[in-house]
């Protein structure tokens, strides 16, 4: 069973997904279950993976050959497809696992019946099931594969509420995006086949030289992860789509972007990491990823809408990302390695932090009828709980110290500085301004006079957001100890582990 | 026996281009898909029957079966090529596109 | 009763299409047993959505072999003649640019939908005609003429033979 | 085998036949006009397919023609639908 | 649409299933497979909307919906059969059963339609789900806003 | 002749691109995705190819044939075809629905979102 | 002003495109062909099928058409989403 | 044989270059669903009958209808 684990954590999901609709169509009580089921599941199987990434190596599977470690044939290069898991994409199934588990638990009443819940559930197990597939893939056309499928399914779930405008038209333009980013990878896919005759990573990045041809391909990849990511330059629908999505979706999505800076990070450091994972390279990230910390701020600044404030947050928090994997590739050790830990534990303090106040702002959405700021106000009267959730997100999103937030960013600001200080203060200015922000719209949602009528969230939600905080908390009181487990492994396999990736795939 | 194939070929080119030139010269909608699809469906039927001549005289299981399935596209293209110039013309006339100089136009009186 | 009989030879019309297109797969036989047993599950489950699109009250005189015999002979010899005529008018057309329309109305006396098909088909693949329109109530129809003889032509002057062969055949 | 040149010099000219139809998708004052230069384009493809299907000599080819041939009526029936207007 | 146009299409419609299904079914014989036939099948589906007119076919997207379902499921369990050794192995394949055959012979050959393993049920799993996915599309798409106009 | 399928393949994929950029109608923008998934499509499939070589398929092959076209970018392109029609089937479904709201296909009108 | 720069910048994407394209192998020419070969050469004997790309679609590289089925049916149920709720 | 590829890729572009510049949405349309066909042709001789199929069943018949289905329920004619 657990040698299967990583094909099942995805094949189970996809099944979940394509038998919802027929048991829904028997009982709904019996659907819930049955989504239960599987979301349980497919976890159990995310953190299996995960243990046996971290404790035995890269863990790998061969689809379709007589045993799952037969990844290559007589001639030494793999034909089938591989799915190759290292210290980096267990981390991310981590993230995959909680961001599912949090929204699935929240959309059991999040999600009305008469609105097409069964639909909405298939489609975000179908979502999930396509973040873990991107993420535990060694395969390259299928990682594009996979990046469709979480296209199409979160865009389809960005238009769930299709009773309003505005949610379509974020899905149509997310839609567009997502669309050019995947056929941009299909480009660089089929340059690097046409070159090398193989689709496996680690075969193809045994067998880049850095051609022309190779840094046309490196270039078309980064173009299209950057616009699935939502950098700077391809950032226009991504306040959209947070904003406007349901809450459970939101929480996915983000970490469904956290897929795409994986995706760069095992692009510039695993597949071109023997050849072309040059500092320039680094900075061109690096320099993306300020830009995009200040662009999302400064226009978090002038939002009144409270989704799209917060969407700005999370575009932000992006940045840092990938400022991170900037400076990580500028200086590959010393302080590039901090610069990593801080950003790859950026990543889950992240989908924490982010996830929550999304969730908070659909409770907000669902309690008061409208996430305006102007007509809120005084919400904190009722809604208490998710006052306090607002709160502790908010600060944890900020990076104030007892946080997680603050772990993750103080080394991301360490090691910038080493790299460059003015881009650190830049970072720094950015975080600060965030912190205003997002304490006036706290001001401005849950304090004042009482602006209108609220009912408190049911209390699904509310565990969902509880299990938030608490990973935000115990994050922030113990960032070695995590650091430790499970984000210096994942820091070892960027920064080290090319070799051990390379060896348990292509064997010896 | 190439003479055939080359007779067959030969003609079917013919009224192929003769239905491709007709669209081109003649001056509406309606004498256009008089000219594009009598000719190109005449057309099509020689080129065909030189492939399904071509599949028989090759013969086995091989030419058997090239020249069934030609035929089959030939029957296809015979029942599918009227009909969707009826519907076309019919779009047409009905989307409001009158027949150059004509001298009667019975359809227009009915309505 | 009915419906069964128009599942029956929806059935029997994917199985014959389906053998048509799987001719010479066997080792001796024409067909190999596996293509006839898949055939035929094909045929079954495929009529259950297609009978009642497929079959309608009156189809079963088409199903009688003399119609088919003359339904050849009509392909291979007035046909094929007329479709040649057309082509060389065609032709006369687009060299002398010699062209009279018009849309004119005939009333052939044709009652089933196979009839008027014929000869709708027939009309517009043979000299100077088009069918345009066809009336579902009353059965006139509408043609485009290249070149207009008579506003109000009988049948005969139009279209020769025809309604009088897609009688025999279809009705 | 000679014959095999004939039919692929016969697909060349058919393939430039398309040329002049295009020409009419590109300039046809009417919709309809366009429609009817696919319809003709449809029709001169299933020819230059059926054709290379002998030329090239692997039978397996025509059936390409043969979905061709069917769907493209299809496509025009739809063309045709929405030129006529009306509810579907 | 006029009656000439309803009549082919009773022609049309049945051979372009039995043609779809043939593809499908020598999906690993000839050119083709499930996309190919399960696309040229709900072509079917879009003839007969475009033929006959939308409404009567509302009720069908209560059946292509759960086929669609049907077929995915189909897919993934053909796949999870090779799970004793691993997902996707193609089990069936050269077992001597059911489309166990091997081929008859190496290099050109006129094709055996008992060959190839899981691959003909794959087909006919993926099949399904294109015709069902690809119909319902067409169909909603059709459908949508008919009630006010 | 040269590397003709490659350049072309490339040229569809711009003239995509300047439909994407130019055009407003959301329509018109899922048509020029279509042309940029047709330029990929070509693209791949025109990688596999070997010169002289005849269609992977063994049923009915020439027995003289000396070689055979490469098959695997022919199995990635059908997954990249029936992904872009199902994206295509997607935006289409989305401009329906912005059409049913807001009354209009022009993306510069409807642009309440930008920001 | 904008339009300008977008055009520019097409201009230069559409340079860099289609210097990828000439800069390319030439066409039909690969360089390397190792898993090709072997799909070519074991299509027969390990999977039974005459067809190689069936083999590779629903064998080799099977897991890829479960993708693919799975965006379809992401896609179908999109569209579900969207057109039923939307009517009532 | 290198003028048939040379003809039909022409053509292909001619065609997408057509859908890019018609403002009439069916017109692009049915210049879609050209160059959709033509390319299929291409594909045909590329040798990969299959894609040829997959192009022509969804490029030609669904492709286009779906499109025309999803302009019958909005505008006909493209905004300025």
């Amino acid at each position: 069973m657990l040698v299967h684990a990583p094909i099942l954590a995805i094949a189970v999901p996809l099944l979940g997904a394509f038998s919802l609709l027929g048991v829904s169509y028997i009982n709904r009580t019996l659907r819930n279950v049955w989504a239960c089921l599987i979301a349980a599941f497919t976890s159990a199987m995310a953190v299996a993976v995960a243990i046996r990434a971290f404790t035995e190596g890269v863990v790998v599977y061969t689809l379709g050959a007589a045993s799952p470690t037969e990844s290559v044939t007589a001639g030494g290069f793999p034909i089938r497809i591989v799915l190759a898991v290292d210290g980096l994409g267990a981390f991310m199934g981590l993230i995959a696992a909680l961001a599912g588990v949090v929204a699935f638990i929240y959309c059991f009443q999040y999600l009305r019946e008469e609105e097409g819940k069964s639909l909405g559930l298939s489609l975000l197990l179908l979502l999930w099931a396509g973040i873990l597939g991107m993420v535990y893939t060694g395969d390259l056309f299928n990682f594009f594969v996979f990046l469709e499928i979480t296209s199409i399914a979160a865009c389809a779930l960005i238009g769930y509420r299709v009773w309003e405008s505005r949610p379509a038209e974020a899905a149509f333009k997310t839609m567009a995006m997502y669309t050019l980013g995947g056929l941009l990878v299909l480009i660089a896919v089929g340059i690097l086949y046409g070159e090398y005759d193989a689709l496996n990573i680690a075969y193809l990045s045994k067998a880049i030289t850095g051609s022309l041809l190779d840094r046309l391909a490196l270039g078309l990849l980064l173009g299209g992860l950057l616009m699935k990511a939502g950098a700077v330059p391809a950032h226009m629908w991504a306040p959209d789509a947070y904003g406007e999505a349901p809450a459970m979706a939101t929480i996915v999505l983000v970490a469904n972007t956290q897929a795409a800076i994986y995706a760069i990070l095992r692009v510039v450091f695993t597949l071109f990491g023997g050849a072309l994972a040059s500092p320039g390279i680094g900075w061109l990230i690096a320099s993306l990823g300020i830009a995009t910390v200040l662009v999302a701020v400064l226009m978090a600044v002038v939002q009144r809408h409270l989704g799209r404030l917060i969407a700005y947050g999370a575009v932000s928090q992006l940045g840092y990302m990938l400022l991170a994997v900037g400076v990580g590739l500028v200086a590959r050790g010393g302080f590039g390695e901090v610069a990593l830990t801080g950003g790859i534990f950026h990543m889950i303090n992240d989908a924490a932090s982010v996830g929550l106040l999304f969730l908070v702002v659909g409770a907000v959405r669902r309690a008061a009828g409208s996430v305006d700021l102007p007509s809120l106000g005084g919400l904190g009267h009722t809604l208490r709980w998710e006052a306090g959730f607002f709160l502790l997100g908010a600060l944890a999103l900020a990076g104030i110290p007892p946080l997680n937030g603050f772990a993750s960013k103080f080394l991301i600001y360490e090691s910038t500085f080493r790299a460059s200080p003015i881009l650190a203060a830049l970072a720094l200015l950015a975080s600060i301004l965030l912190l205003a922000v997002v304490v006036r719209a706290f001001q401005g949602a849950f304090l004042g006079p009482r602006a209108r009528e609220a009912s408190p969230a049911p209390r699904g939600m509310l565990v969902a957001m509880g299990i938030l905080a608490l990973v935000i908390i115990v994050f922030g009181l113990f960032p070695g100890f995590f650091i430790e487990r499970i984000v210096s492994p994942a820091v070892q396999a960027v920064l080290t582990g090319r070799e051990a990736y390379l060896a348990a795939v292509l064997g010896g | 026996m190439s003479a055939l194939f080359y007779l067959l070929l030969a003609i079917g080119t013919a009224f192929n281009g003769l239905g491709a030139f007709a669209l081109m010269r003649f001056p509406d909608v309606y004498t256009r898909i008089h000219g594009a699809t009598k000719c190109t469906t005449f057309g099509s039927i020689f080129s065909i029957l030189a492939v399904v001549a071509y599949g028989f005289y090759k013969g086995g299981g091989e030419g058997g079966t090239l020249a069934l399935h030609a035929l089959l596209a030939l029957f296809f293209l015979l029942i599918t090529n009227p009909t969707g110039s009826h519907a076309l013309a019919r779009a047409a006339h009905r989307a409001g596109v009158k027949p150059v100089g004509a001298v009667v136009d019975r359809l227009e009186e009915k309505k | 009763m009915r419906k069964w009989g128009a599942w029956a030879a929806s059935a029997v019309f994917i199985y014959i299409v389906y053998l048509i297109l799987t001719l010479w797969t066997g080792k001796l036989g024409l067909w190999s047993p596996g293509e006839l047993i898949a055939g035929a599950v094909i045929a079954v489950l495929g009529a259950i959505p297609l009978a009642e699109v497929v079959w309608k009250r009156g189809d079963a005189r088409l199903l009688q072999p003399h119609r088919w015999i003359l339904f050849i002979f009509y392909l291979i010899g007035p046909f094929f003649l007329s479709m040649a005529r057309a082509n060389f008018d065609v032709a006369y057309r687009v060299i002398t640019g010699k062209i009279k329309p018009g849309i004119v109305r005939f009333q052939p006396h044709l009652k089933t939908d196979f009839a008027r098909t014929l000869l709708a088909n027939s009309i517009t693949l043979t000299p100077g005609t088009l069918t345009v329109d066809v009336d579902d109530d009353t059965g006139e129809f509408y043609v485009h003429w290249i070149y207009v003889r008579n506003p109000d032509p009988r049948p005969e002057e139009v279209c020769g033979p025809f309604p009088a062969w897609a009688r025999r055949i279809a009705e | 085998m000679i014959a095999e040149l004939g039919f692929l010099v016969a697909a060349a000219v058919l393939v430039g036949y398309v040329f002049v139809s295009m020409g009419r998708l590109a300039a046809g004052p009417t919709t309809p006009d366009r429609a009817v230069a696919l319809d003709t384009i449809n029709t001169l493809v299933v020819a230059t397919m059926v054709l290379l299907g002998a030329a090239l000599g692997q039978v397996v080819l025509v059936d390409v023609a043969i979905v061709y041939a069917l769907l493209s009526f299809i496509a025009t029936l739809y063309i045709a639908r929405h030129l006529e207007g009306g509810p579907l | 649409m006029s009656v000439i146009v309803r009549t082919v299409s009773r022609v049309v419609a049945p051979v372009a299933l039995a043609f779809g299904a043939y593809v499908i079914m020598h999906g690993h014989l000839t050119p083709g497979g499930g996309f190919q036939g399960g696309a040229v099948v709900a072509s079917v589906v879009a003839l007969l909307v475009v033929a006959f007119g939308c409404e009567r076919w509302r009720k069908w997207t209560h059946v292509l919906l759960p086929l669609e379902d049907v077929g995915a499921m189909a897919f993934v369990i053909l796949a999870f059969l090779g799970v004793g050794a691993t997902f996707f192995r193609n089990v069936l394949a050269g077992s001597g059963g059911l489309f166990g055959a091997p081929v008859p012979q190496l290099g050109p050959n006129p094709g055996a339609l008992n060959t190839a393993g899981t691959l003909p049920l794959m087909n006919w799993a993926v099949g399904f789900k294109v015709i069902a996915g690809l119909g319902a599309v067409v169909l909603l798409l059709a459908l949508f806003g008919r009630e006010d106009g | 002749m040269g590397n003709m399928p490659f350049v072309v393949s490339m040229i569809l994929v711009a003239i995509g691109f300047l439909t994407l950029i130019t055009r407003r109608n959301l329509i018109k923008l899922a048509i020029g995705i279509s042309i940029i998934e047709m330029g990929v499509n070509l693209f791949l499939v025109s990688l596999g190819y070997v010169k002289g070589g005849i269609a992977p398929i063994y049923t009915y092959a020439p027995p003289e044939a000396r070689a055979m076209v490469f098959p695997t970018p022919q199995a990635l392109t059908l997954t990249a075809i029936v992904i872009g029609l199902a994206t295509t089937a997607l935006m289409l479904a989305f401009a329906v629905v912005i059409y049913r709201h807001r009354g209009t296909l022009d993306a510069g009108k409807i642009r309440e979102l930008r920001g | 002003m904008k339009r300008w720069l977008f055009l520019a910048s097409l201009l230069i994407l559409a340079g860099y495109f289609i210097a990828g394209g000439v800069w390319l192998r030439p066409f039909g020419e690969p360089a390397r062909s190792e898993m090709d070969r072997y799909f070519i050469e074991h299509a027969q004997t390990e999977v039974a099928a005459n067809n190689v790309v069936t083999a590779i679609v629903f064998d080799y590289r099977g897991y890829d058409t479960l993708g693919e089925a799975t965006v379809l049916f992401a896609a179908v149920v999109g569209v579900a989403l969207l057109l039923r709720r939307a009517r009532g | 044989m290198t003028a048939l590829h040379v003809l039909t890729l022409i053509l292909v572009v001619v065609g997408a270059a057509l859908a890019f510049w018609f403002r009439d949405l069916l017109a692009a349309v049915i210049a879609l669903a050209g160059s959709s066909l033509l390319l299929s042709l291409e594909f045909y001789l590329l040798q990969a009958p299959d894609v040829a199929i997959a192009e022509a069943g969804i490029g030609a018949a669904l492709t286009v209808a779906i499109y025309i289905l999803a302009i019958r329920k909005t505008h006909y004619k493209e905004e300025e």
